[in-house]
């Protein structure tokens, strides 16, 4: 049944990531996430913890896919639970201060049992049906950046493009891929 | 031109500015009747408009459609004021062709008619779609997703066609008003002179305006003419093109243009024989102007009845067709008593109009003319609801149907927004051509250089 | 009576003679001695468009017709272009027809004729209108001449006007007007 | 499964697809300000965002006990499917099972235990106090009587209910309303035991039904019609191309509308005609009749077919030549069952129609003893009413009820358990969880373990989909297994019962849906009474009671069965498949006895029997015997929720309280009735006037279909030219080459799809698939009346009754016909309705400004339109109150009012199925898409793929000589063909 075959793809794809964050972490040049000083500066919505993509994406290099493998598999990204988090937290506590107390969130969120309430950031209305796998499979497991912007550059997730019809539409003329209705609209 | 025009009836003198000032004392200060008039249109505008917000607020369910009747009393009311619509453009614009010198007396009742008609019927298309809001997608403009409507469908040619039809209709009414509103500047005082001054765009009637204003006048006409027939085919092919049986018949186009004529002369009938009355109009309308009238109707009412005719033909001649079963339906179904409204105020009342004494008996033409009206109301409510309701092709659906209030109240609705604008205007302008009264007058000429 | 809009078009008052008419023929006859002086500088107010005014006068004819033709051709190739060029711009396909099927798109093509045909066409004569503004709004206007007056201005300098009264007054002008 | 995660976050998650079934707005882009993700602390393994877990349970709407698969997302069940391992139902399922999901997040759940107050009011208590009053009640109880009433329950928690009783010296009553006592009982006299066999029809060359709706609500109907469809389908090619089904009964029900011919018999006759028809085979020695028939023959002597002529209203002629038929077919099946097991002589009907088998041969055959269906455990009504003696004469201090409603369907239940301490496990407050003392929230089937063994050899597990909706209520199981003492939990027990047959382990039961075998089929012979039955003349039974001359004929409804499906929209707004209406009850009156009482549809009667009377809207139809009326159950609840509450009449109250002699209730009682000034409008489907479906439905005789070959066409087509779609093909083509939607890559697909008549049978199954699949709304009675229903697939049912031919009811599904050449495409102002490269007629919903232009130029009027929001919060014609909005399919756009809507052939599973492909790196293979209807059909009458894919099997039923598109005339190049009904037997 659909289980398996859905959930065994995304095991296989977490140790994978876990594999390759370990093998790029020795070799690659390291990204230097920057110290943030005013977050108020950056852009797109404050979230309950402080969570930093240009830290874990981009400074360690654990590839996006690692927590939200389900992009891969499914149409909906998927949001990772709190235990992939704790997967590394409960060890990893963070280097400097303002880190340590974000991690503390995570932690206290876990012992509470109370997930923190992400802020959605990229939505789209719910006549549009957007499948993530297809877009991966075709633009690669980087193709994130297309639309989500260099995630692994940015503190704080805002919202790059439109997110607009028009901006779908133009991305799949470009790419000659179809522009029928019932593709997104149904 | 001048042997023409009318008789004097009484005992006065029609001179140039008898005219002028019999026309100009329409303008009046209006009296309670009038403002009682306007007062019952503007009360049922604003029972159309609150049966509009419910409507808007709570869906189109409201209203008394049902599967299959997807359409009903609005579009009907659309396809009735759009016919309206073209006695108007006909009179002033093709008569003027034919100078058909008649015409002068009445065209701009029906002119103005015109324009209020067509802004009346524009309204519901807007009304009847589900969602009213997202009307302007109808609209060929740039858009940030890339879309455009589609001009295979009727409803894009309707939207260009009423459009243009509005839009030419009222430079042709604006452009025969300007010389008149100049005429009654001259006599206007207080914020009517004013009014008039602007309005008349400074029109002094100099050799030079007349040179390009006859010339502009002539093309405008010549352009309306094939327009007020486009227009109303346009609709019929709302119709025509879809394939509902009664829907689906090539002969659509011309028997719809001659059914709008017919309703718009009625309805010219119907506003000008109480206008007559109230302004004293007598000399200029004549009572050959209304036999004229009733000469077309009569006309129009035969071709009318002819399409019905060959209709039914058709139907029975084809045998057992779904087109059979509709029109079946339409003379011997549950709704056979609005069939027969139509046959009977359409198709056999005209008949009496072959009598001159009907001709020229004005309570007789008023009471053809309300019964015109009506029978042709039916005749789009049986088209459009009734032979939905009839479905022949699937007889599993076939459905009753019901109008609610919402129907009724919006129906009401135009008419009061109609008759605003109507009275609105005989009080504030010329309801009757200065100018062109006068070219069919005979010209003052002292003869002695004959 | 002074046209508030006037100010806008025109500037001083041109001095010349004015005369108003009763009579149609009257009029026609001063029109047509006026032009047998070889004068074409009057001005003929009439409550109405009469063709005998007109032969006197006897002008080219209006070049709104051009604005007509001009407009409704623009309005047929902007139809066809729409609607070709919509269709084309992102093809969908209906009920098994060709993108772009002309037959329905004539509809268009026709409704749009008529409508640039006919905004041109107003166009044609309020510029026609303005040029002749500038002129005849310097000369006098007598609100008669809406009703049921004919008039005719000849403008002169104010030695001839003399001559020109005497010559207005001969042709049945029922009063004549220095300005 | 879902252990692991609490109910809390399981509601947290919704957030993170809650957009996936929002409303359709033009605009609304980007995120609303206060939206949230909420993630998971621990992803159960299962759970993948966007991809659908399916669990293996058992369906608890009825005995039946087909197996299900339970499609979840993100922990959410939104729709149940057949389960193609269980042997019962092999993957299909009916509508009742189906709409068990709105059973499940029915608004009106019971949220807590509840006790009365001291003004009688329930009020709301904590399960300690509940279950300390429970024991107490218990403990004082011992010896003055403790009653556990069930339904049907051949299960573990039968099994627990009856130990539990065994300790407190209880006992446990089991209730159907519609039980089989006559089917047992029959069965005693003939054969001499009690059981209830198992029918055949798959192997069936003939069947004759006595009355048995066996296709809509008897023993198992799912079974039993994807049994029927394979004998009676037609199949060109096999040694019978198919089995002549004749359907004896005084009312035509689903089957007599599939009968090759309907025979209307006087009420209570079945039985003489099958022993006529037995006579006519005996004594003609036509069947395999085995050695003792001969005690028969006494009996048979006395009911030759012109002794019951007179008696059965059906005349000498037509039985010999049925029974000639019967007997010749070698391998017929004879059934009786529902109504005809309903009279006062109901096991009499039964045993004749058993004698009927034996002297044909049938007996081992088609009818098979050993496999027994559990419906022979069905406690009798004579059990009931001895319980209510006792409840009325204080014998008993202690009632416990769970899934079995007496309050509704007995009229003098509720008075008499009144001395009775009532304890209910319930899940909605149905009329005798209303009445109860103590009202103890149950979980839903499909929340709860459990098992159900609906035949021998057959064990159905159950087990939970999802996290309880409503969280404080708890499984009726785990609550006895704690009061009778049990270790461990209600699943701990059923799976301690469970005996694990060989090389399958208790995971893989759970994970296909339980142990599936079969039992050996033992012989049966006459048994000692058999000869004894219909001792006098032949004649028609006197029915119940004393009022009136009309025969009335209480039968049970398709969708609302014994009135458990009231409380469910699905099931409400489902068009019944005899009479098409929706939301109401009805009596049935054939023309001619309405026209001497001056009757028309909708007007109500006054019916008046010895026990009761009801007013009842006329439904006048030829779909029943003159002078017969026919009224359905299921409406007329005065509790049970919001959908069910006071809506019409209860058909029950008409019925005697008392059993009859073989202990069941009698179901046809005589009448009186006087007609009345009032009328409504019937809310149903159907329009008005009946005409026949001319160039919709095609009919074939049997002789003219078994005579077509291959590439010759029953209904030609004038050919089109090229021209006519080469316009679809040549953009179909150049947009397949633009971008592959991952469909077959070899050549552009064109969607298809192609419906059997001969199996169809109108059942409607795939009506219930529609709605839960595409979120289509549910308007309510006043809306359909209204005509505003939205069922984007319907059944049409025409009756034709040409002059002096016995009347026939022909049906067929009617959806979107998927246009090549579609006529509502091009009126669409705004391409809102185009075609699809794929050969699909697109809806955009979002696109939509509802002109409404496309209804009127569909041919087949099949787009419907929104009149009102149905989705909003609170608004008067909300159609999914929550948690009902739960089910709703989040892969499908929820309509906005003002926008018109129809069937896309399920696009959502085509695009899933395309993306699949994609990622797999394959193209689509015939069979991966299978849309909503075509998997619940239980005829399998709907098959779909690529027409253009000349391997694809709707391709090569798209040639089928029997095909033809419906109004083809109008050259709309369908994407549906359809295969012509074959009827065996009479002329066409």
């Amino acid at each position: 049944m659909t289980m398996h075959a859905g959930s065994r793809a995304a095991l296989a794809l977490v140790l994978l990531g876990c594999a390759a964050a370990a093998a790029r972490a020795q070799t690659a040049p390291r990204y230097q996430a920057p110290v943030v000083k005013d977050t108020a500066r950056l852009a797109g919505p404050r979230q309950p913890i402080f969570f930093r993509h240009d830290i874990h994406a981009g400074q360690d290099q654990i590839p996006c896919m690692y927590c939200h493998y389900t992009a891969t598999v499914s149409t909906e990204p998927g949001v990772p639970s709190l235990q992939t988090c704790m997967g590394c937290h409960l060890l990893v506590g963070g280097s400097t201060p303002s880190h340590q107390a974000e991690i503390a969130k995570v932690r206290k969120a876990w012992s509470d049992r109370q997930p923190p309430q992400w802020i959605r950031v990229h939505a789209l209305p719910g006549f549009v049906h957007f499948p993530h796998m297809r877009h991966i499979k075709a633009l690669g497991d980087n193709g994130c950046v297309l639309c989500h912007g260099d995630i692994a550059k940015t503190p704080q997730v805002a919202q790059v493009s439109t997110l607009r019809m028009g901006w779908c539409i133009r991305c799949h003329v470009e790419r000659k891929i179809t522009r029928d209705c019932t593709v997104c609209h149904y | 031109m001048a042997q023409t025009t009318a008789p004097p009836t009484s005992g006065v003198r029609v001179t140039y500015d008898y005219v002028t000032r019999v026309i100009h004392r329409t303008l009046g200060d209006p009296g309670k009747g009038y403002f009682a008039l306007l007062g019952v249109a503007v009360g049922l505008l604003t029972i159309g408009i609150i049966c509009l917000l419910f409507l808007l607020r709570y869906g189109l369910g409201l209203a008394g459609y049902s599967h299959p009747v997807y359409w009903a009393v609005f579009i009907t009311c659309f396809v009735f004021w759009v016919g309206i619509a073209h006695s108007g453009t006909l009179i002033s614009a093709i008569l003027f062709l034919f100078r058909s010198a008649w015409r002068t007396a009445v065209y701009r009742v029906a002119e103005a008619m015109t324009v209020f008609a067509v802004m009346t019927a524009g309204l519901f298309p807007l009304i009847h779609i589900g969602r009213q809001w997202y009307f302007y997608w109808l609209v060929p403009y740039p858009n940030e997703r890339g879309l455009w409507p589609n001009f295979k469908s009727p409803l894009i040619w309707d939207e260009f066609a009423i459009g243009t039809y509005f839009t030419v209709s009222t430079c042709f009414l604006i452009m025969g008003l300007i010389p008149d509103i100049a005429a009654v500047r001259d006599l206007a005082t207080g914020w009517r002179k004013k009014l008039y001054a602007i309005t008349s765009l400074g029109w002094r009637g100099t050799n030079e305006q007349w040179r390009h204003y006859s010339r502009g006048y002539l093309y405008l006409a010549a352009l309306a003419t094939p327009l007020v027939l486009s227009v109303h085919s346009v609709v019929s092919w709302d119709f025509a093109m879809a394939q509902v049986p009664a829907w689906h018949e090539t002969i659509f186009a011309p028997y719809f243009v001659a059914g709008a004529i017919y309703s718009g002369v009625a309805m010219v009938i119907s506003l000008l024989i109480p206008i007559r009355r109230l302004f004293h109009l007598e000399e200029v309308v004549t009572i050959r102007h209304f036999e004229n009238l009733a000469k077309l109707c009569l006309l129009t009412g035969m071709i009318v009845g002819f399409a019905y005719t060959t209709e039914y033909f058709i139907a029975w001649y084809g045998g057992p067709t779904p087109e059979h079963k509709a029109f079946y339906y339409r003379a011997f179904g549950p709704f056979w008593w609005a069939g027969w409204t139509m046959n009977v105020c359409n198709w056999f009342l005209p008949w009496i109009l072959w009598f001159k004494k009907v001709r020229t008996n004005l309570t007789a033409l008023f009471v053809i003319s309300i019964f015109v009206n009506i029978g042709m109301w039916f005749e789009r409510f049986t088209l459009i609801a009734i032979h939905l309701a009839g479905e022949p092709f699937e007889p599993f659906v076939k459905a009753g149907y019901n109008p609610t209030w919402a129907d009724w109240g919006i129906m009401a609705g135009s008419f009061g927004w109609f008759f605003m604008w109507f009275l609105l205007f005989v009080k504030n302008f010329p309801a009757v051509s200065i100018s062109e009264v006068k070219e069919v007058l005979p010209p003052p000429v002292r003869g002695r250089h004959a | 009576m002074k046209n508030p809009l006037a100010a806008l078009f025109h500037g001083p008052m041109t001095p010349g003679v004015l005369g108003v008419f009763g009579h149609l023929d009257d009029t026609t006859r001063a029109v047509k001695d006026l032009k047998a002086d070889g004068r074409e500088d009057f001005t003929v107010f009439s409550p109405m468009p009469r063709h005998e005014l007109e032969d006197a006068i006897d002008r080219p004819p209006s070049s709104v017709r051009m604005y007509t033709l001009i407009g409704g051709i623009a309005g047929c190739s902007v139809g066809a272009w729409v609607t070709l060029y919509m269709s084309y711009d992102w093809p969908i396909q209906v009920g098994g027809k060709p993108i772009g099927s002309i037959p329905p798109y004539v509809v268009i093509m026709f409704e749009m004729t008529v409508l640039f045909g006919a905004l041109n066409t107003l166009l044609g004569v309020a510029l026609n209108a303005l040029r002749a503004a500038r002129r005849e709004g310097t000369i006098p206007y007598d609100p008669r001449f809406s009703n049921d007056k004919f008039g005719v201005f000849v403008p002169c300098r104010p030695d001839q006007a003399g001559t020109t009264e005497a010559f207005l007054k001969q042709h049945g002008a029922e009063e004549v007007r220095r300005a | 499964m879902v252990d692991g995660m609490n109910r809390r976050r399981f509601l947290k998650v919704l957030g993170v697809t809650g957009g996936g079934a929002a409303v359709v707005a033009g605009c609304g882009i980007g995120p609303e300000p206060t939206e949230k993700l909420i993630p998971y602390l621990v992803q159960s393994e299962d759970e993948v965002p966007g991809v659908p877990t399916w669990y293996a349970s058992t369906c608890r709407e009825c005995p039946a006990g087909c197996g299900i698969l339970v499609k979840t997302r993100e922990g959410r069940a939104i729709k149940i499917e057949g389960n193609p391992a269980s042997p019962i139902n092999a993957g299909r399922l009916c509508a009742r099972g189906q709409a068990s999901l709105q059973g499940l997040y029915h608004p009106d759940r019971i949220t807590d235990p509840m006790a009365r107050d001291a003004q009688g009011h329930l009020v709301k208590i904590t399960w300690d106090d509940a279950l300390g009053r429970l024991s107490a009640k218990v403990k004082d109880a011992r010896g003055k009587g403790i009653v556990f009433l069930t339904g049907l329950e051949a299960s573990s928690f039968g099994d627990l209910v009856d130990e539990w009783m065994k300790q407190v010296g209880g006992r446990h009553v089991t209730y159907e309303a519609f039980a089989f006592e006559a089917l047992r009982e029959g069965n005693r006299l003939a054969f001499g035991s009690a059981a209830v066999p198992s029918y055949d029809f798959a192997a069936a060359r003939y069947i004759l039904s006595f009355g048995a709706d066996f296709m809509e609500t008897w023993l198992s109907p799912v079974g039993f019609q994807g049994g029927f469809s394979k004998a009676h389908g037609f199949q060109a090619g096999r040694d019978a191309a198919m089995a002549k089904f004749v359907a004896v009964s005084p009312r035509m029900s689903l089957e007599g509308m599939n009968a090759d011919e309907w025979i209307a018999a006087i009420p209570g006759t079945e039985g003489l005609l099958a022993l006529a028809m037995a006579q006519v085979i005996l004594s003609g020695h036509l069947g395999a009749a085995p050695g003792d028939a001969g005690r028969l023959t006494e009996l048979l002597s006395r009911h030759t077919p012109a002794a019951v002529a007179d008696a059965t209203g059906v005349d000498a002629k037509t039985i010999e030549r049925l029974a000639k038929e019967f007997a010749a077919s070698k391998g017929g099946l004879a059934v009786a069952g529902g109504m005809a097991a309903q009279y006062p002589n109901g096991a009499e009907i039964v045993a004749a129609v058993n004698i009927l088998n034996y002297v044909a041969g049938s007996v081992g055959k088609t009818v098979k003893f050993g496999g027994d269906l559990a419906a022979g455990g069905a406690g009798s009504f004579r059990d009931l009413t001895a319980l209510l003696a006792d409840l009325a004469g204080g014998k008993v201090a202690l009632l416990v009820t769970h899934g079995a409603n007496p309050g509704y369907s007995v009229a003098g239940f509720a008075a008499a358990a009144a001395k009775a301490y009532r304890v209910a496990f319930a899940t909605v407050l149905d009329e005798t969880a209303g009445a109860a003392d103590l009202v103890l929230p149950d979980l839903h089937p499909l929340e709860q373990w459990g098992d159900s063994r609906p035949r021998a050899g057959v064990v159905a597990l159950q087990q939970p989909a999802m996290q309880p909706v409503q969280s404080n209520a708890r499984g009726a199981g785990d609550v006895i297994a704690v009061l009778a003492g049990k270790p461990g939990t209600f699943k701990d027990y059923v799976q301690g019962k469970w005996k694990a047959p060989k090389g399958q382990t208790w995971a893989d039961a759970v994970q296909h849906g339980g142990a599936f075998g079969d039992a050996p089929v033992t012989t049966a012979h006459l048994g000692p009474d058999a000869a004894k039955i219909f001792p006098g003349k032949p004649a028609a039974p006197a029915l119940a009671g004393d009022k009136g001359d009309v025969s009335l004929i209480v039968f049970p409804h398709y969708a609302l069965y014994d009135g458990r499906g009231a409380d469910k929209p699905w099931l409400q707004e489902l068009p019944h498949p005899v009479s098409k209406i929706m939301w109401q009850s009805w009596v049935e009156v054939h023309p001619d006895t309405a026209k001497t009482w001056n009757v028309d549809n909708g007007d109500f009667l006054l019916l008046t029997t010895s026990f009761g009377s009801a007013r009842v809207a006329a439904w006048v139809t030829p779909s029943v015997r003159p002078g017969v009326l026919a009224m359905p159950t299921g409406q007329g609840h005065v509790a049970g929720g919001r959908y069910a509450k006071d809506r019409d009449v209860n058909a029950f109250d008409l019925l005697p309280g008392a059993a009859n002699g073989y202990g069941g209730r009698t179901f046809t009682v005589r009448a009186s009735v006087d007609t009345t000034r009032d009328h409504r409008y019937l809310a149903t489907l159907e329009g008005d006037p009946r005409e026949g479906g001319e160039s919709i439905v095609e009919l074939l005789t049997l002789a003219r279909a078994t005579g077509l070959h291959a590439g010759e066409h029953a209904f030609a087509e004038e050919p089109l030219p090229e021209y006519a779609d080469s316009a679809a093909a040549g953009w179909a083509a150049a947009q397949h080459d633009k971008a592959s939607l991952g469909n077959y890559a070899t050549q552009p697909t064109r969607w298809a799809m192609a419906i059997d008549l001969s199996k169809c049978t109108g059942c409607s199954a795939c009506v219930t698939a529609c709605y839960a699949e595409n979120n289509i709304a549910t308007v309510g009675e006043e809306l359909v009346q209204r005509r505003r229903f939205l069922p984007w697939m319907r059944i049409e049912r025409y009756f034709n009754q040409e002059e002096g031919r016995p009347v026939r009811a022909v049906t067929t599904p009617m959806l979107c016909q998927q246009c090549g050449n579609a006529p509502c495409e091009p009126v669409c102002p705004v391409f809102a309705a185009y075609h699809t490269p794929d050969g699909l007629n697109g809806q955009v919903y979002n696109r939509c400004v509802g002109t409404r232009y496309c209804a009127n130029n569909c041919p087949y009027k099949v787009r419907f339109f929104n009149w009102f929001n149905y989705a909003e919060r609170g608004g008067e014609h909300e159609a999914w109150p929550t948690p009902l909005d739960w089910q709703l399919n989040p892969d499908v756009t929820v309509r906005e009012k003002g926008v018109m809507e129809k069937c896309t052939f399920c696009v959502q599973r085509i695009r899933s199925a395309e993306h699949q492909a994609r990622i797999e790196d394959r193209s689509l293979k015939d069979g991966d898409i299978v849309p909503a209807c075509a998997q619940g059909c239980p005829s399998e009458a709907i098959v779909f793929g690529d027409l253009n894919d000349p391997h694809s099997r709707v391709h090569a039923l798209s040639e089928d000589p029997r095909g033809y598109h419906v109004l083809a005339g109008l050259n709309t190049k369908p994407g549906i063909t359809y295969l012509a009904r074959v009827v065996a037997g009479a002329e066409v």
